[in-house]
């Protein structure tokens, strides 16, 4: 069945990219919670989460970017949404996640958002 | 036209393992009813919000309870019941704060209230907390939907 | 060890349209029972088949009534019960003839129960006309599981 | 959702190609009948029914091949099975169809079994 929830990350230049798939519900936003806390407490700041395969998200997976987004803007960096389909950012638009994340239509330019990030490789 | 009236009744225990059978569950009467995959995704979700208050407040992340979901469907709207013998709340007295509040408050929470309020076009609680706890929550068919038919595109606002 | 015992049910319409709905409903169960993937295809099956023949022979194709699908799981065996008030039948008399025989009499039916037997470990009736009809199927788990458990690999046997 | 089930049928050769997808039960079994009745009327008796995309069969669907696979003999043509997956196969195997009905690993394998249906194209 396609039940499943899980998550990929790899560096993009400067820049950490998380891709998630499948479902993101209470049952398993703890796993996405602890991915991303990790990141951060390694110092990586600049966080994109690649959607393209994440098929559902509830309250509980939106509230892992409310809790992080902070302390990652504060960090200088920042947690930017990526390639979010559109039965899925229907739920991100009835919050106003739109007016207070950077969500992006593709990685790559969720990525080019970040300063320098073109710089390195 | 009573006679179209069709009730689906899905029970299960109270563990978060449980939210994708129940919105499987409802997308498939969703779906049987007539509504969009995009309409029937929301409902999916509102239910799986009642459904997660319901494990993790109402029954304190205890699995060995149980959740009840009853859906009606006729041809005006679908109706959907989550019920609990945990120990309820007031929800007038839920919070509904601002997403920038909570994000400046680092808070998690309080949004699952809220998704369910703007999904929905009518949201009812009957509490008797330990005994019975009942979220009833109705969406009306667009077709003769007045209030809050969820217009995913302009609409006839 | 007794506290592992879960229970879900699930209520229906008997329309064969929410075969898929109950299919579903087993298959997800089964897989968080920890059954492989093709023993939980066949227990969806078995219930598939169950429902089935209530909704074509206790109810004879009236959409108006309702079917009960409960599942306990426990740590030894999955109990499915699958419950009716429809007239009910004698199940030693249902005919269980050859596959050959059912050809050269060109009847498609008769399959039903014997898929049913064939996959489950226990299978018991206990039929009140028009009251209360109850299907009871019993599958063991495989390391346990000394009659019939299914070994799609070898095993610890 | 994947809960439907759809057929489409088309020439190969002189045999006709019946292609089943999804989830045949007692919902969908109807319309498959309806298709092989048709073919049978129209004096098309050399068939394969193409499993390839079948996820699910249950006695009803089952039955529908018990039902004719006695006509199309007697009329000098038959019912063969292709590309059954393996969890579909198991339903089959259990009632011990192997025995009695054709059952190919591909579809060009079962029109090959039909004598001459090489012949023509
Ligand atoms: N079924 C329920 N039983 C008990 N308390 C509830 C229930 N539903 C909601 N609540 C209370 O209302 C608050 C807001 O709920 P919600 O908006 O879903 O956010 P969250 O559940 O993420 O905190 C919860 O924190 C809880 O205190
Ligand atoms: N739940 C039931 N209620 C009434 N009769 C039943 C029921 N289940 C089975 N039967 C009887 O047993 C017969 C055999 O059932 P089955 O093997 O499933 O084949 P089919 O349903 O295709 O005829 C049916 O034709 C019917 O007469």
């Amino acid at each position: 069945m396609t039940r499943s929830f899980s998550i990929e990350t790899k560096n993009h230049g400067p820049v950490r990219v998380i891709a998630i798939r499948g479902y993101l519900d209470a049952h398993t936003a703890p796993q996405f919670e602890n991915v991303v806390a990790e990141e951060l407490r390694a110092g990586r700041c600049r966080l994109v989460v690649d959607c393209t395969d994440l098929d559902y998200i509830s309250s509980a997976g939106l509230g892992v970017f409310m809790t992080f987004i902070d302390e990652a803007r504060q960090a200088g960096g920042d947690i930017k949404l990526a390639a979010i389909q559109p039965k899925v950012y229907q739920i991100f638009d009835v919050l106003g996640f739109p007016a207070l994340f950077d969500i992006q239509p593709s990685v790559e330019q969720a990525v080019a958002r970040f300063d320098g990030a073109a710089e390195k490789d | 036209m009573a006679s179209y009236e069709r009730t689906f009744c899905l029970q299960v225990p109270s563990s978060t393992e449980n939210l994708a059978l129940i919105r499987e569950f409802v997308a498939a009467i969703g779906e049987q009813a007539g509504f969009s995959e995009n309409e029937t995704a929301r409902l999916a979700l509102a239910v799986d919000e009642a459904c997660t208050n319901v494990i993790e407040h109402a029954y304190e992340n205890e699995a060995t309870h149980e959740v009840t979901v009853r859906v009606t469907v006729d041809e005006d709207e679908i109706v959907f019941e989550v019920i609990d013998r945990g120990k309820g709340f007031d929800p007038t007295q839920a919070p509904v704060l601002p997403v920038e509040e909570l994000i400046r408050q680092r808070r998690s929470g309080g949004l699952g209230l809220r998704l369910i309020r703007s999904i929905m076009d009518d949201v009812q609680y009957r509490i008797v907390p330990g005994e019975k706890n009942e979220l009833k929550m109705i969406k009306k068919r667009r077709a003769g939907g007045a209030g809050g038919a969820d217009a995913a595109r302009p609409a006839q606002g």
